[in-house]
């Protein structure tokens, strides 16, 4: 395999790219997904390949985007649609979990909903609270849903790829604040199957799972902590629906201490969920008390004063983590 | 107050094969919903239903013009949208009874009852719910160039819903082969139309999309199937969406029989349009334009009987479904 | 205090009559709630008694409802807007979250929202996936939002005053299967306030938090266990947001054994938060796991057969206290 | 391709007062969004905007016939309808500023500019998110019976979202004191109308919901007023909503001052529509009719800038927010 250093956002472009050219029945609506290659450029040159049969825009009319999704997988098509700023998933939540959610088990089986949904969430660009919101643990909370969270390029294209590729409603909530990291990706075409966790970095001290852009701070926090000779075991889920709790489970049971950390409010966040799998299964093995680090109960605040204050950062890992360490 | 529609003077034309077609699907659905409606009452099927007794003219008419590649949403009263597109009454029945051998293996019960050969895409609990989905139907048809119409049936109430607005707009814009039914009883629940909305033909709400919209005897199966025929040819043909509005009513209250807590209608009303029974109406054509005698009719009465009882039977001797099974289908696997 | 036996619909209803007659403020909207007085005779009599400029019905139009809400009470008054099934949520999802739960903290403060809205969960009446749902984690997942679960009709009815006299925006979920439910409810007009559990028995060996019509098995089960020599405490929190953590650890600091139980899928439930609460606040005082006992992750299923299997019951609660007690 | 609206032949009446009015609200909102559009790209103000220049007759004329007791509702595109409000610009400027002394003390920025004290019920970032709330303020006129109107602003790709249509027919069924103020500026960010919808005139969309629907020149302060206080004093008559759609046009981008990536606008219609800049336009016809002396117009233009220099000033030298007050106003306690 080939691979070269391409952006987040470049490198779920190539993934659409590829999977479109791969197979005719996947086709993506959304608005200004078409001609302007969708708002954060995902979709950049889609239309000029597949032509306007294949990559549509849409009227403002998310009920509808989601619908005809819903709809047209119901007849066998791989839609993808788009759902610009996660913050939207309140004007189209009904057709997302009551309908493409339930529809195979309402109906005893008898369809599949191979729907695809892309979104963009997270904070730190001085949104405010309409458009920083990381709003997985609702969807987590889905049966029939599937939720993938990318944190890298080489996740970005493969989770993309994988997620249309499923034969289920999926989600992929890419983090607008990830756009432009890079990393290596390889050029051809591959998938990345749901609830498959990424052990990012092994360690024997400390588990640290982090979901999204947490992934890439508690990088910075665990190359920190490598230097002062603590040794952590960063794992991504990647998914967080189906969740790899066994991924999870064996490394605590391995370091016997574990944070988490998102970006969403604390109260009620998937760490929630997280958290209690892990000391239903690793309760012997536990020193101290599951960690949780994530943003307070309050909507993402508009004033980047604020906002640093409100998403967890690599130094607040690191800070956690010590205490975590220190419990007794 | 709504009132029943008058009898057209425009005589639609009528073979005897099409009035024995409509007469068939209707009887199948009347029969279906008022034994279903009892057997609830018994306790015998569990839940509740919002039965269709009234406007079965309206799914017959449609789903005659309909083959089993053309697509149907439908809503919580979609026993007869289901009936009418073919659906077979051993599964519906079965389905009602919450057995394994129902439409949806006992797992949907009476407001999400499917069946996908025969392009029923689904009842739907949540008002409007079908209506988007029945536009990516007729996405798909438009994407494969496979010459499929979808119709998506829903009621007065919902056509104030944002859900129908998105939907209606975005298949006028594609130009997406689709028939939106809006079956107007004049009531949402207990809640009258003049109190839901100010209009009194829904049919108008076409022009804010730039389709057309009509307005058809929701009584008259003839004349529904006329309207959803020359419809479905111009969605064929690739030339977008229709509103059909057809003027119906139901008999019996918005779930079960005779639920009616509170008289929010006024029984003069209900014999009103009880005295047009879209049944009655179009065994008097077949009958007076010589095109079917009246044993037949009653032949046809007796024949459904009969599937009836036999759908029943069906149901009551079918298996529960077994507790250790509840995760299967909630994913592909 | 003179009470008398009431049905729990009743007496939210009798709340409902004595909040409207002290404040006239208070009024009502939303689908057949005025001349039907409600799909769960929740409101009856309100309209003969308030009249049409104070109870309305609605078309259809359940953001139009919930954000008519907003406004209202953004200009002061206290609107009780009714979404008749919890499952309708999606439909006016953005309202909710976006709008009314936010505009406080993105104004400023400049504004508060003395929203009701009140809506019936719970499955158990074969009503099918689309109109069983219990969705109260999403709810208390957001910051700004209140959400009550009355599990009696003394609550029921404390709960509504209390909702409608909170200057914030509130939930009130019924349980459809406990209209009929009686208990004892004062005559006299009453507040219950958010964020205070009911520790409905008290006990030693084992603490049950239960949510919603959970708290009528669990206490069913409770009752069975005291005659098997097992002391039950059930806490009830009455409301998920705020969540009386206080009372719960507390209990389990005592008992050092916790199982949650509601109606809700176990995955990403609150059941999940409360878990992760207590094992962060009591971890050296647990002898087991907090346990968790609520629905398998699918959507409510139609047959009786199923959905009995699929609701937690007194029985199974008392099963899982039993494993709860007998872990090392 | 979206063509400018005609210069009307009929000559709206105006006083010299209303003229100086209208113009001065214009003014300042185009001087708050070059500024704060140039402040952005400096990254002085953080996060992006969405700015009104081209569309100031459409929010200056409906500002002028509201008085502080009247309500509106805005979008993410809000600046314009505050000042046209009445907001003062040493707040807007702290806002977009992140300071303390801001409308949202800092912590909702440009998105959600509000001021209660003013009838400013907020801006909005979900399309169409502000109108049902819109409605809502109305009902509190009617039910206190103030005599307040509502007026809710959003967009041309807004009508296609399911919260308009909710809205504008519950308005009309309780026959609620507010005005629908669409903005017609021909795109849904770079998708034209023509793409996002069949209609010509969204003003037609008044029909479904049994309201009138009226047109007005968008780039014409006194035509837009006129229009704003019949429907205005219809409202506050007790009459029910009204819809006006403004045909307009944004001179900048979508967001910014010059995003264009993709020229999704034919330079040859963005000059057009320059050509009959609204505030070009009041000035020749103040002057033309003798009401008012390109003097006294050059004197607004230079109170205005003071008023921009000194809320710029304002804004920079006040307090950010404390970090430690992050949770305050979440609830209300
Ligand atoms: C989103 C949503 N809101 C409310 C309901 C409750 N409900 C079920 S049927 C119904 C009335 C529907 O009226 P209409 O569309 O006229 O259909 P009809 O019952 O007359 O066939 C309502 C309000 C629902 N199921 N979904
Ligand atoms: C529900 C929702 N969908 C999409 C968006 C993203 N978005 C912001 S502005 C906009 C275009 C709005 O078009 P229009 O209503 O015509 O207003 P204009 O920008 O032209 O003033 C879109 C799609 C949003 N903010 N909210
Ligand atoms: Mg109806
Ligand atoms: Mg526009």
């Amino acid at each position: 395999m080939t691979t070269r250093e391409l952006t987040y956002v470049k490198a779920f472009n190539e993934g659409m790219h590829q999977i479109m050219a791969e197979d005719p029945d996947v086709f993506l609506i959304g608005e200004d997904v078409a001609g302007y290659g969708g708002v954060f450029h995902m979709f950049d040159g889609l239309l000029a390949e597949f032509g306007e049969r294949r990559v549509k825009d849409t009227p403002i009319a998310e009920q509808a985007i989601i619908g005809l999704g819903v709809g047209a997988a119901a007849r066998g098509l791989r839609p993808v649609c788009d759902l610009m700023f996660m913050d939207f998933v309140g004007v189209a939540m009904d057709q997302i979990f009551n309908q493409a959610a339930k529809m195979k088990y309402m109906f005893g089986g008898a369809v599949s909903v191979p729907l695809t949904i892309t979104t963009a969430g997270g904070a730190g660009m001085s949104a405010a609270a309409q458009h920083s919101q990381s709003l997985e643990a609702w969807l987590a909370h889905v049966p029939g849903l599937k939720v993938a969270m990318p944190a890298s390029p080489y996740d970005a294209k493969g989770l993309i790829v994988g997620a249309i590729r499923d034969d289920n409603p999926t989600i992929v909530v890419l983090n607008k604040k990830m756009l432009g990291v890079k990393g290596e990706v390889p050029e051809e075409l591959y998938a990345i199957p749901f609830g498959q966790a990424n052990v990012v970095t092994e360690g024997d001290d400390v588990t640290v799972v982090a979901i999204g852009r947490m992934v890439v701070e508690a990088r910075k926090a665990a190359e920190a902590l490598d230097k002062q000779g603590v040794s952590v075991e960063l794992i991504d889920p990647r998914s967080v629906q189906p969740l790899d709790t066994e991924t999870i489970v064996a490394s605590v049971k391995k370091t016997n201490r574990v944070l988490i950390v998102h970006e969403a409010v604390e109260f009620g966040g998937i760490g929630a969920e997280i958290s209690s799998q892990i000391q239903e299964q690793a309760f012997d093995y536990l020193d101290a008390p599951v960690a949780r680090l994530a943003a307070p109960f309050a909507p993402v605040p508009y004033a980047p004063v604020l906002e640093n204050a409100y998403v967890p950062d690599a130094a607040r890992i690191e800070a956690a983590v010590r205490r975590l360490l220190e419990r007794r | 107050m709504t009132t029943p529609t008058e009898a057209i003077d425009e005589v639609v034309p009528a073979t005897r094969d099409v009035v024995l077609d409509l007469h068939r699907r209707m009887v199948r659905i009347r029969r279906f919903e008022e034994s279903s409606g009892k057997l609830v009452e018994t306790g015998e099927i569990p839940g509740f239903l919002h039965l269709y007794v009234g406007q079965e003219a309206v799914a017959s008419g449609v789903g005659a013009v309909l083959t089993d590649d053309d697509q149907i949403t439908s809503t919580h009263r979609g026993h007869g949208h289901a009936i009418a597109k073919g659906a077979e009454l051993r599964p519906m029945f079965a389905e009602l009874y919450a057995k394994t051998t129902g439409y949806c293996k006992g797992r949907g019960g009476s407001m999400h009852i499917v069946d996908m050969s025969r392009g029923m895409l689904g009842a739907n609990a949540i008002v409007g719910g079908g209506i988007p989905i029945a536009v990516g139907a007729a996405f798909a048809s438009q994407y494969r160039g496979d010459g499929g119409v979808a119709v998506s049936f829903f009621g007065d109430g919902a056509t104030n819903i944002g859900a129908f607005h998105e939907s209606a707009n975005m298949a006028a814009v594609w130009d997406l082969p689709i028939v939106f039914v809006v079956e107007n009883n004049g009531y949402a629940e207990f809640t009258s139309q003049e109190r839901h909305m100010r209009l009194v033909d829904i049919a108008e709400r076409a022009a804010s999309y730039g389709m057309p919209g009509v307005i058809v005897d929701g009584m008259d199966a003839l004349a529904v199937r006329e309207a959803a025929l020359e419809a479905v040819e111009r969605a064929r043909r690739g030339e977008g969406p229709t509103l059909i509005e057809a003027k119906t009513y139901r008999f019996f209250d918005h779930q079960g029989i005779k639920g009616m807590r509170i008289p929010y209608r006024d029984p003069a009303e209900v014999e009103a349009w009880k005295s047009r029974d879209a049944i009655r109406l179009i065994e008097t054509i077949g009958i007076e334009r010589g095109l079917v005698s009246a044993e037949e009719f009653e032949g046809i009465w007796a024949e459904v009987e009969a599937e009836i009882n036999d759908g029943i039977e069906f149901a009551r001797n079918s298996p529960d479904p077994d507790p250790a099974d509840i995760l299967d289908d909630v994913y592909t696997v």
